[in-house]
């Protein structure tokens, strides 16, 4: 599959949807609506907060992706485990890291789910099973195989989901991993955000092949290709994964096709491309094909999903005044957390 | 007391922490059938079978992250790299991942791992399986260093070095693993982060880890025969460092001199020398002596090899050097 | 395919054969045959002086392997490049190293190809295109694609062929070069040789997939399995992958099956396998099938055969001489090399 | 003379090289077309093309080896890191291979290869995007290191390493990128090995490369108010080191601190530190003293981050202790 494939789509696949309405009910479809209208005004105002100068370093936005990560975020239960890369806010957010404490991390202040320590690329919160958060390409695939390693071990029936972007197959632990995760039955799914793009180098530039879902032939990993930008086909086939996992303690590698709307992180003018594929893409996106459905099965009106974007837009303006107010960490804590336990007799 | 060689104490001190502790488990190349490349995990995987003993393939990288991700959980995992020259491999995974996650999780996730295995020159095993590359961890604050120069020293440091909640890598030096030395039967730890006096002296202090402990006590026999006393401070832990131990012996001495397997630059054993010159400035005598490898590629040819490495005479002339003799 | 496909086979795959036979002549079927015995008496006189305390370190010795050095080399043109780990000493001799050359080098001796700095495991001749003898599992492999990329640059029309065993395709690199060498078109041949084990750790219990083929599907890789202990069938089945490379800038991937008759190295007892396994690999080793074909289509009789073992025999034992008459290196030597040019004004 | 980036210095000192012998090769994340992700590359691509302008998939371990196999017939690669933070992941081949293969090969397999990007700080980057890691490389026997402190030795130093015969590690401050200074339009090299005094003075010498040159130029700016006259001594080459320029300044000041962005355990910064105490001995006033980025991961709070890297006061108190005031 390719960008092509959705890229005229202004609906959603109509047999799945059928199938995912029926299976998730009204509410529930609302609420995922409402998920990725909050992903959506989340990103733009950290966007401009990074404008302003509130937010400093590398910050990538996740804006065009939401259906994935709530379409991924609905075949989870409580005790799983999840694990990304650096462009999490989604996830950390639908994980249900409230807004505040995200907004607050973004701007290094204490009350951040990180402490103010992490930062954009390094979101955590263990008490939502959020594993960060991770900034070296490729690198917590491991991680997240290790995970699964433990909750199997422990008998804890729970998956771990780890995202991860179409530039990371390239790494080489990604292939130690997988061949390890298929080999030893760990409860995985692994993730791809496949958005066309590694910074400034498209998938066909990047990759020996662009139908990514071979990566998994060479480990006899079962494996998918979804369209990202259809919510209820990445809920449906990260269900199957997350059932494979959960039932058989075998994981899957997906290649779920998305789309950036926005450069790399904010220094990047995203030359790379073409104004027209960029508002093809964005013409076509997953909150809109979503809301299509939405009116189109009655499932809720026009006023009904504008009341919602209001209601998101005061949540993340909220933010916005609880990062503020949040004090920066207090600097007699520096050197705290380097060790859980520094017991030299010095130092 | 019993004798027992320097790779059973370890394969105890696994084997008593596993046995401890069900979390604790232990993955690597060839640790489960083959019983260990080195011979470390011996009769593990019979005991403890296919769930806590695990064989990887050859991806470093992978497994260490493996580990890492599973001590994110809470397990304990020991994780053998056959030797630290391989460990390199895994590098990103330990100085990125695991030694970064609790400060940036703001105290969240802890990664109660330890990654060993053999490290420094085997003998002719040529450049690129006999390197000391302890800097490359000593550097990175989140990562504790362990380096055990005896059975004794191995046995309860590891078993210090699995409870320990913070990553731990633990290098044990691939030619002691033959050697053998007194370790009791009863249970006994190590505590993180302190030295020991391996020969008490007077005249000049030795710091010498590992393996070069052995090559400084024989120094310091033909030094006796000289009269020049020497004090030989083992740190154990290379990270944190048990620089009170060191200072106080160069106090009494005045003198010291670094002994280490590894090149000399933007090392374990500078860092030491520094150390030692820096804080003792008003106690020191003589410039501070190293002895190092040489600074050079390991050569496989048999009488090429000794001559970069360390050897009793280099650091008896060392010693001498710093006594002004 | 797996060791059982030719488990019971005493005789070379005829049709292979026969075409091979035509195309090379009787003498150069005796030449390969003359190699293979080599590189056989070789190690066994190899393994002999390790244990006498002659060679030291670790030794990896290539018995049973021989037909995939000797079947792949005589595809090969001068300009062409080879690199391989560091169970080398076949691929060293075929390369046109002297055994006299690797011998001293074993012995760590001033005559030896590296000079007796590198050892078993590192064994160099530029001036024959060899470019090593490494041992950091899968590390030379982007170091073969770099070759391969610099003959390409530089229009030289040569491949690079480069050899790992099975237990190196879990290393990260190894994927990450496969990408970029398919992506790239980059000249190279990358051949497992496929011995059934890495250590004492067994292909299925190393390999989420036994059929290694399968690791080129990622890359859109060309891609083959061949019977490694049948030297026409490497003849053939790399020479298609050589001409691929060198026509068209393609690379291959081969997973090669062949057996080792020794441990892994020196030091190891081999407990992994059974007594059983070993001796019905050897009874069919690809030496046998070689002479087996020989005879039967009589291109030479069994004293011709006899006389040649006796002539390699004779070699082998002079390298022995040889080796025992180097001086070790001169120790003001000892620091040379380190750098071509260490202009410091210092040190 | 005209003033000009330090990135743009770089990449003059590419473009001419490149322009000068067809053998020079760039290859990395993001060269070509998006001409570097801090456009070090800028219209490389356009001009030489994709044979020798090349964009990788995010590998680093793979481009850097595929950089060294070309290197081994003679090519010239110019390898960028995008960060030093990644290359950690292609250590293994720069350590194992790059470094050994001349030693291992008897001088055979010369690797004429330049691996070079941007180090240190970036600002609010986080822990994992924020490290100093040159002592990863001055470690290692077979390598060079070179990290230059303004444009006019960046220029200089590039050129010089493109052309040197074995492999050097190039690392540019990522927040220098963006300063400015003087570079003559003519063409100039720099020689490997060989410091620069930054400044000139009487009371202490200071030892710092790149960023930090900067940080110790206003720290000595501080301290002439107070009458302390600082020498500032910029090894620029790290490996080999400019020992002599360093003993020479110290013999004049008798006094030093060592300034670096780095931890400062199993350091560059502490083996100088170390080199000056043993072999300045009899010259030394006072201690050496250091200046070094926290012994912590990076904080990416605004606040916390500038008190985890070395600031001019640091460096003035430092001298100040160094001075005995
Ligand atoms: C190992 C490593 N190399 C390079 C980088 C710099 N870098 C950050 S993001 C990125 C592109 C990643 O692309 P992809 O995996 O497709 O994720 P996306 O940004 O599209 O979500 C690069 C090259 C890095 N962070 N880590
Ligand atoms: C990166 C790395 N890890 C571990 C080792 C130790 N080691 C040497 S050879 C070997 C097994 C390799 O097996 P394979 O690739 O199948 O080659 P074979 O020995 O069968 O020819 C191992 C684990 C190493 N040299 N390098
Ligand atoms: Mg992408
Ligand atoms: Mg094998």
């Amino acid at each position: 599959m390719s960008l092509e494939k959705f890229k005229n789509s202004t609906v959603l696949d109509p047999k799945i949807a059928k199938r995912v309405h029926k299976e998730l009910g009204d509410e529930k479809v609302i609420d995922m609506y409402r998920e990725m209208i909050l992903l959506r005004r989340f990103e733009e105002v950290a966007g401009r907060q990074y404008q302003m100068g509130k937010i400093k370093g590398f910050c990538h936005l996740y804006i065009g992706q939401e259906a994935l990560a709530v379409g991924a975020k609905a075949t989870l239960e409580d005790r799983d485990y999840t694990i990304s890369a650096y462009r999490e806010h989604g996830h950390a957010i639908v994980a249900g890291i409230t807004p505040n404490a995200v907004m607050a991390e973004l701007f290094g202040k204490v009350d951040g789910c990180s402490g103010g320590r992490g930062g954009s690329m390094h979101l955590f919160d263990t008490t939502k099973n959020f594993y960060g958060g991770w900034g070296i390409v490729g690198g917590h695939i491991p991680t997240a195989a290790g995970m699964a390693f433990a909750s199997k071990y422990n008998n804890e029936d729970a998956v771990t989901m780890c995202y991860f972007g179409d530039g990371s197959l390239h790494q080489g632990v990604f292939h130690e991993t997988l061949n390890m995760a298929a080999m030893w039955d760990l409860p995985c799914v692994f993730i791809t955000e496949n958005n066309h793009y590694a910074m400034g180098t498209s998938l066909d530039r990047h990759s020996a092949i662009t139908d990514l879902q071979k990566k998994a032939v060479g480990y006899d990993m079962d494996h998918d290709c979804i369209d990202g930008q259809d919510v209820f086909a990445v809920y449906e086939g990260i269900k199957k994964a997350v059932d494979r996992a959960r039932k058989k303690n075998r994981p899957t590698f997906l290649d779920i096709i998305t789309y950036r709307y926005r450069g790399h992180s904010m220094s990047d003018p995203a030359k790379y491309r073409t104004k027209d594929e960029l508002n093809d893409a964005q013409e076509v996106g997953p909150i809109i094909r979503l809301q299509n459905f939405i009116l189109k099965q009655k499932i809720a009106d026009k006023e009904t999903l504008d009341a919602i974007d209001k209601d998101v837009k005061k949540i993340v303006k909220e933010s916005v005044k609880f990062a503020e107010a949040s004090p920066f960490p207090d600097p007699s804590t520096l050197t705290d957390h380097t060790y859980v336990e520094w017991n030299s007799p010095i130092d | 007391m019993r004798e027992i060689l320097f790779r059973q104490a370890l394969n105890e001190a696994i084997d008593e922490e596993m046995a401890r502790d069900k979390d604790v488990f232990l993955m690597g190349e060839e640790v489960a059938e083959y019983n260990g490349a080195y011979k470390v995990s011996q009769g593990l995987w019979d005991k403890y079978g296919d769930k806590r003993v695990i064989d990887t393939p050859i991806a470093e990288a992978g497994f260490a992250g493996i580990g890492i991700g599973a001590a994110f959980l809470g397990l304990k995992p020991v994780i053998e790299m056959m030797t630290f020259n391989f460990c390199v491999l895994a590098l990103d995974q330990i100085v990125n991942t695991a030694a970064k996650s609790l400060y940036m999780s703001n105290g969240q996730i802890s990664c109660p791992i330890v990654i060993r295995g053999a490290g420094g020159a085997g003998g002719a095993l040529g450049a690129q399986h006999s390197q000391s590359l302890e800097a490359q961890y000593a550097h990175i604050p989140g990562l504790k260093v362990m380096m055990p120069s005896t059975p004794y020293d191995a046995k309860g440091m590891l078993k210090t070095a699995i409870r320990d909640p913070d990553p731990v890598i633990f290098i044990e030096s691939e030619v002691l693993y033959g050697s053998s030395g007194e370790v009791p039967e009863e249970e006994y730890m190590i505590p993180m982060g302190v030295g020991d006096i391996k020969r008490e002296g007077t005249d000049c202090t030795i710091v010498a880890w590992s393996r070069m402990v052995g090559y400084a006590l024989k120094a310091a026999e033909v030094l006796a025969e000289d009269g020049i006393s020497v004090e030989i401070v083992d740190p154990r832990t290379i990270r944190p460092l048990d620089k009170d131990i060191i200072y106080n012996s160069v106090r009494k001495t005045n003198r010291a001199v670094i002994v280490e397997e590894a090149w000399g630059f933007a090392s374990v054993g500078a860092s030491i020398s520094e150390l030692i010159s820096r804080e003792m400035f008003d106690h020191l005598d003589a410039p501070v002596g190293r002895v190092n490898q040489r600074d050079i590629p390991t050569p496989y040819a048999f009488n090429l090899e000794p001559l970069a490495y360390p050897t009793v005479e280099n650091i008896v002339s060392a010693v001498r050097k710093a006594c002004y003799l």
